[in-house]
């Protein structure tokens, strides 16, 4: 177990966001090791750089958007049929919307029935509207879109662009962007900047929402099983140890630090605990069960075909597909649904129930079937027009 | 020095040993030549244009399709240029729109480039103290990339527009600005001695000594600008998201889609082609012939 | 068939103003060893003819022949001294000559190519100058240089365009007898074209004398034979009374007007005076 | 042409007319002159620097510390190169290392970048078939974003480190070969005419005039085109993340610390400063004097 | 005081193999209105004196002062004709001269500057050739293109080196009327310092003959005056006695040695023949 480092290297991504811990953590507190793997993480520049490497082979997996693999084999981000596997989900919740604090004042926190008019009123005036987003087709592009569904406003008339996260905030900074959807920390730092503020989290679109996953590369999922076996069960120890309140100070100091998030520990560590300044006097919202969690025995960390097929729903809805994907061989091809129960298994994690049952989003109440996605595209598109 | 096309040789000089002088050739028209001319040069073009794609479509091959081939480009390509000018909302533009955005930032970003390079280039070209003075500060500003500019200008004029342009202004002017001084280094003693001796003003100098001598190196240095700032272009535009035939590039790479970015890229190249024409047309209109 | 042929040759420019026909109606035959010289006023077309002959441009009528084959660029059977001396700035006076020596002298070792290099900087007196740059000497002295490139390969024709113009009395004399050296080792067989200004130069070293009218269109006035017996002597032959009769009749159908003009501008000036 | 410095010039010539030639200046010792003559350089470049930081400064005043000045830097700065070989795995590395593994892509790719470069430049340049098949590839490929190239790279090499060596080859080409066939078709006639009459061979009228003469142009095209690549290698990193200085600008900007982004531009002007004094000693080391 | 005075000047260059002293220990004082000639063999330092004075180069000891002032550059008060012509290639015939009287002549309107370029460009017979490039026209085109420039600006003091080396007998001759009348138009007023290889120009023309010793470092060897009687014509000058005793001091003074290597040659050359 200690000749960890003869053993052959697996490398894996992540992006500098708060909810990359989890693999931070089984780095920093040995947990690999323990494992007898012999990990080394690197950070990425951005994910179309995550998915490239992981489809090159050049990282064995990644901390990814959940979404991205589905994305990228229906070719809404990347060829069409290439393959990414799904090993695990590595966290819930945290993330959100923030609005430029051009907004402050005219919608106020959860007020989305208000944004309707006051995109309306600037489009009026001449202006455009930008919101801007991660990577086409993923987890915060969807969170975007379906707000904005769900806010009225059509995807038409607001422009919609993909760039990466700091200059988000930077754009934001000098009224050239009116709202984004990102992960922590830069909903947190726009409040510090006093930039924008936080319109709403996704744990209140959707409470307790997949958000990222260990993303492998394929052929490393299938000539190294044991060794993936062994990195999901670091991490899951790992999303174990995050979920423990205790820990979340330390876990928020070390990936403050600069070779991982390289931002200040504070920002992170309030909505990292839950606390968060909305920003634009609106105080503080406090989130207790509904904030950004990794394990809660384990009912976070399966990956649900039925997820993956409520986002493929969506590429329908939002029209990023034109015809209909074959839902579920896509999501059993890409989930490694088998192999995380095997590993929850001998760690005596509990395997939630719950896959392919009907869910209801919290935001609009839908509900949706992932045995009947059609269905629930009909009746959306009856709503909506 | 060479210098622009026309130059005055022997009627037969200009001919190929092989094919020397009939009396024939003295008595085409001069238009008939002329248009002969642009067809054979037209004809060369081509020849690279279909050299250059059979080294794609090769490629494409070897790669086994994960680079897209001519074949596949030209469906997507001629997609984006059938209806180049249509507008269903903000994020759906026709490909001419995002152009024209792109095209009027690089020409503001290019021509206030060259507005700077010049006149600095001349002087630390002509002027020994200028030189000395500038030349370090080229040497550390001129490396940095567009990405490290852009916060710096998004800073310093508070617009995410603004800054796009002044990065572009910012990385594009070295090419004229280092060729321009070269080539105003570079004017032999004996055309300065002329100036002096015959007491030409400043002004004179200028006109009739500086410029004409090394008018050949800042086309030159413009044309490597303009490439520039083309390539820049995307570099900002993408920092600043919007509208753009750099942004446009950035998103089908987001999307992994390389018949997007392939047309993209050729689209680009042809105007860039375009510009340069217009470069060449400019460089036989002023140039001297030795 | 002689070696060397004009055949009507016309040469003309293309200007911005359209043709500009520099000579026209060239006819020429030269022997192989003959000394030709071409004379007639500036801008008359004699660099051109030579620049035809050397296969820099090309006739837009007619033909060059040498030895049988027409003309179709520069060669090294060609030596030339150009107008400009067209020396290589960028390198010295010794490798100017050395590496035209070395491109065409194939055969040599390159111990023999560096003597032929340093017999002929000797011979136009530019030993001590053999480091020195282009720019580093004087008219003059490229002029030796250029001279003293075109003889070190040895060719089989020598083309010399104003050779000796920028010399000294001194310099230029030795440079005759030079030439004239560089004639006979090979028996004569070498065969000269000059162009040049100094009518007694021309006639001191030429077989025959290609006298120009003036351009646009410039054709050949007349050929003069030179019959005067060699080996010529300096001293003596200027004192012959061929050579007498050959020099006025050259000077006076290049000079012609010139007298009355002048004649003029004295008396105005005695006036003034 | 100018070229090299030590063109042999009457002595006196040097001298600005003020300072005429002075009976002392004659016995000075060459060593003593050029110390001289190095440290009023310096001096001079000191001046440039000093107005450099003074504009920086002013921005940084204007801007309120948005934009942090030279003394807020100045700490990040010294913080950063103090301990710059330190190594704590694969994601906390000293800046000296991050350089190292750049500038040892730049060199790659400029180095085959300009393999490719000189010999085209010098094939376009002299021969005009070969000037009209390839211009037209050359200047639709030119204006491409290293960007754009990414993808195409990663897709053909199918590794992220390849493909950002091959962005740097493919966009810093262009300088090298635009200014090298500049200068091999500015040979004068005169010269070739030479080459022609002497019976040069390939090799010699390469060696001995193509070279010689165009040399000033292709240096100046190394010295923009290693900027280029300086400007390409934080695009590259950018895109395909890892090790070097310019995902290191990226990094920082990632966490919006402007102090390291200027530290790293420092660092990367510098660099390039080394770089082209490099270049500016080969110049003189190589170039005739007219 | 004299009005171009010339002391102790020496003018050195640096040079990779270290300073190559060109020219030492020149004094020369020239009157105002006078002709002066300097001849020498090529490569001592004529162009160099001649730089010197137009303010191309600067002494390494000594200095050049005119009319009271030491020389620290080029200026229009001097007119000079370069050896290599030095015309600015983008600019035609016309406008090079053009230029120049625009610039030096400040005082002209455009029209009388048109004129004048007009009346230059006539006397150097280059009317027709005025809309040519450099590049089209012969060498001694160029050199009068060179002339007209000079000339038409009018300077007071006229720096001409070798300035009729390239042409025939007939333009040299009317060029040398050219030049005696525009010096007679400001009544011999203007200075004049040329350099040329053709003795019986300079004794034509000057009214002292500066000979100078071959270099490195070459001096002064003797300063020849010529009292030749003025209006000089040139049929009756050449057969003044004194004329002749000049030519033939000159022609000593700079040929001596090649009497002797040329007779030598001629003994072999009549072996071999
Ligand atoms: N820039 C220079 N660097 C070094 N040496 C030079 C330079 N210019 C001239 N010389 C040397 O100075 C000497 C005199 O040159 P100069 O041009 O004055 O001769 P000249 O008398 O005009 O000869 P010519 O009649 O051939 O024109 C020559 O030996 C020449 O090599
Ligand atoms: N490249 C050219 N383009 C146009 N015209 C030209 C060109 N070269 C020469 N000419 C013209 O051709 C004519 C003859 O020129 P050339 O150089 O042969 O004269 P030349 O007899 O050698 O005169 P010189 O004794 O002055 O050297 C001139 O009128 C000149 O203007
Ligand atoms: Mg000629
Ligand atoms: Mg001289």
């Amino acid at each position: 177990k200690n000749d960890v480092s003869e053993k052959e290297v697996i490398r894996l991504g992540f992006i500098p966001l708060t909810d990359c811990a989890p693999i931070i953590m089984a780095k920093e507190l040995g947990l690999f090791e323990k494992y007898g793997v012999n990990v080394e993480v690197t950070k990425e520049a951005s994910w179309a750089n995550v998915r490239d490497k992981i489809l090159t082979g050049e990282l064995d997996g990644a901390h990814c958007l959940f979404s991205m693999p589905f994305s990228v084999y229906t070719g809404i981000g990347g060829k069409a049929g290439s393959e990414m596997k799904v090993a695990m989900i590595l966290n819930n919740n945290g993330q959100a919307i923030t609005l430029s604090k051009d907004f402050c004042g005219k919608v106020g926190f959860k007020q989305t029935g208000k944004v309707a008019s006051v995109v309306a009123a600037k489009l009026k005036a001449d202006k455009e509207v930008t919101f801007a987003m991660t990577f086409p087709g993923g987890t915060h592009d969807v969170w975007l879109r379906y707000w904005l569904a769900a806010a009225n406003v059509s995807q038409k008339t607001a422009k919609i662009i993909t760039i990466p996260p700091p200059q988000m905030v930077a754009n934001m900074k000098v009224g050239n962007m009116d709202g984004y959807c990102v992960g922590e920390p830069w909903n947190g730092v726009a409040v510090k900047q006093g930039i924008g503020f936080t319109e709403i989290s996704t744990q209140d679109i959707w409470k307790h929402h997949p958000e990222k996953a260990l993303v492998v590369n394929k052929k490393f999922s299938e000539t190294r099983r044991e060794d993936l076996k062994n990195v999901m069960k670091a991490v899951l120890e790992a999303c174990k140890w995050l979920d423990n309140r205790a820990n979340r100070k330390r876990a928020a100091e070390i990936i403050g630090k600069l070779p991982y998030v390289n931002a200040p520990a504070d920002v992170i560590e309030a909505r990292l605990m839950g606390d968060y300044n909305l920003g634009c006097d609106q105080g503080i919202e406090i989130y207790r069960d509904n904030y950004m969690l990794f394990h809660r025995n384990g009912e976070t960390n399966l990956p649900r075909k039925s997820h993956a097929i409520w986002f493929m729903a969506q590429y329908m809805r939002f029209d990023y597909l034109k015809e209909a994907p074959d839902y579920n061989a896509i999501a059993d091809k890409l989930i490694l649904q088998d192999l995380y129960k095997e590993v929850a298994t001998s760690m005596k994690i509990k395997i939630p129930e719950d896959d392919m049952k009907p869910f209801v989003i919290d935001l609009d109440k839908a509900k949706f079937d992932p045995n009947a996605p059609a269905d629930y595209l009909k009746q959306v598109n009856s709503i909506n027009q | 020095m060479k210098r622009a096309i026309d130059i005055p040789t022997a009627v037969a000089g200009e001919l190929t040993k092989e094919n020397n002088a009939s009396p024939s050739s003295s008595r085409w028209q001069p238009v008939l030549r002329k248009m002969a001319s642009v067809l054979v040069g037209l004809s060369y073009n081509l020849l690279g244009f279909v050299g250059l794609i059979g080294f794609w479509y090769f490629i494409s091959l070897i790669t086994k399709g994960e680079l897209p081939g001519p074949k596949a480009t030209s469906v997507v390509f001629l997609e984006l240029i059938s209806d180049p000018f249509y507008d269903y909302g903000p994020n759906e533009k026709g490909i001419a729109l995002q152009l024209f955005s792109s095209l009027s930032r690089v020409f503001t970003g290019f021509l206030l480039g060259s507005f700077i390079a010049i006149p600095i280039g001349v002087l630390m070209g002509s002027n020994s103290f200028c030189r000395k003075v500038f030349y370090p500060i080229v040497q550390i500003l001129k490396p940095v990339s567009p990405l490290a500019w852009f916060p710096i200008g998004l800073v310093a004029f508070q617009s995410a527009s603004h800054a796009t342009v002044f990065i572009i202004v910012i990385t594009s002017l070295w090419p004229t600005l280092i060729n321009t001084s070269f080539g105003v280094a570079s004017i032999p003693d004996d055309h300065k001695n002329v100036a002096k001796a015959f007491g030409f003003s400043r002004w004179k100098y200028l006109t009739k000594v500086l410029i004409p001598y090394s008018l050949p190196h800042m086309i030159t240095g413009l044309r490597l600008s303009i490439g520039v700032a083309w390539l820049v272009i995307v570099a900002g535009e993408m920092l600043s998201g919007g509208m753009g035939i750099g942004f446009f590039v950035w998103d089908s790479w987001n999307a992994l889609s390389l018949e997007r970015v392939i047309s993209a890229i050729l689209i680009i190249g042809l105007v860039g082609l375009l510009l340069d024409w217009g470069f060449s047309y400019l460089e036989k209109k002023v140039t001297y012939s030795i | 068939m002689s070696y060397l042929k004009i055949e009507n040759m016309e040469i003309a420019f293309h200007t911005l103003k359209g043709k500009f026909v520099a000579v026209n109606d060239i006819n020429l035959e030269v022997e192989k060893g003959q000394i030709i010289s071409i004379i007639g006023h500036s801008g008359c077309g004699k660099s051109t003819i030579m620049n035809a002959i050397g296969g820099m441009v090309f006739p837009t009528k007619g033909k060059v022949v040498l030895n049988g084959k027409e003309i179709k660029g520069p060669g090294p059977d060609r030596g030339i001294v150009f107008q400009n001396y067209s020396l290589l700035p960028w390198l010295t006076v010794y490798q100017n000559i050395f590496e035209a020596v070395d491109a065409a002298l194939k055969n040599k070792s390159k111990a023999e190519k560096h003597e032929v290099v340093e017999k002929y900087l000797k011979m136009v007196n530019l030993w001590e100058h053999r480091e020195k740059y282009p720019k580093q000497i004087s008219g003059g002295m490229k002029q030796r240089v250029a001279i003293a490139r075109a003889f070190a390969i040895d060719p089989e024709v020598l083309l010399l365009d104003e050779p000796f113009g920028a010399l000294d009395a001194l310099t230029k004399a030795s440079l005759h007898i030079e030439l004239l050296k560089l004639w006979n080792l090979t028996h004569r067989s070498k065969t000269i074209v000059m162009v040049t200004h100094d009518i007694e130069e021309a006639v001191f070293l030429s077989d025959r004398i290609v006298v120009m009218n003036n351009g646009p269109a410039a054709t050949i006035r007349e050929i003069e034979e030179v019959n005067l017996p060699r080996p010529r002597n300096k001293k003596d032959t200027v004192n012959l009374p061929e050579y007498r009769t050959i020099r006025e009749r050259l000077l006076s159908l290049l000079v012609e007007k010139v007298a009355l003009e002048e004649s003029e501008f004295y008396k105005e000036e005695e006036k003034a005076a």
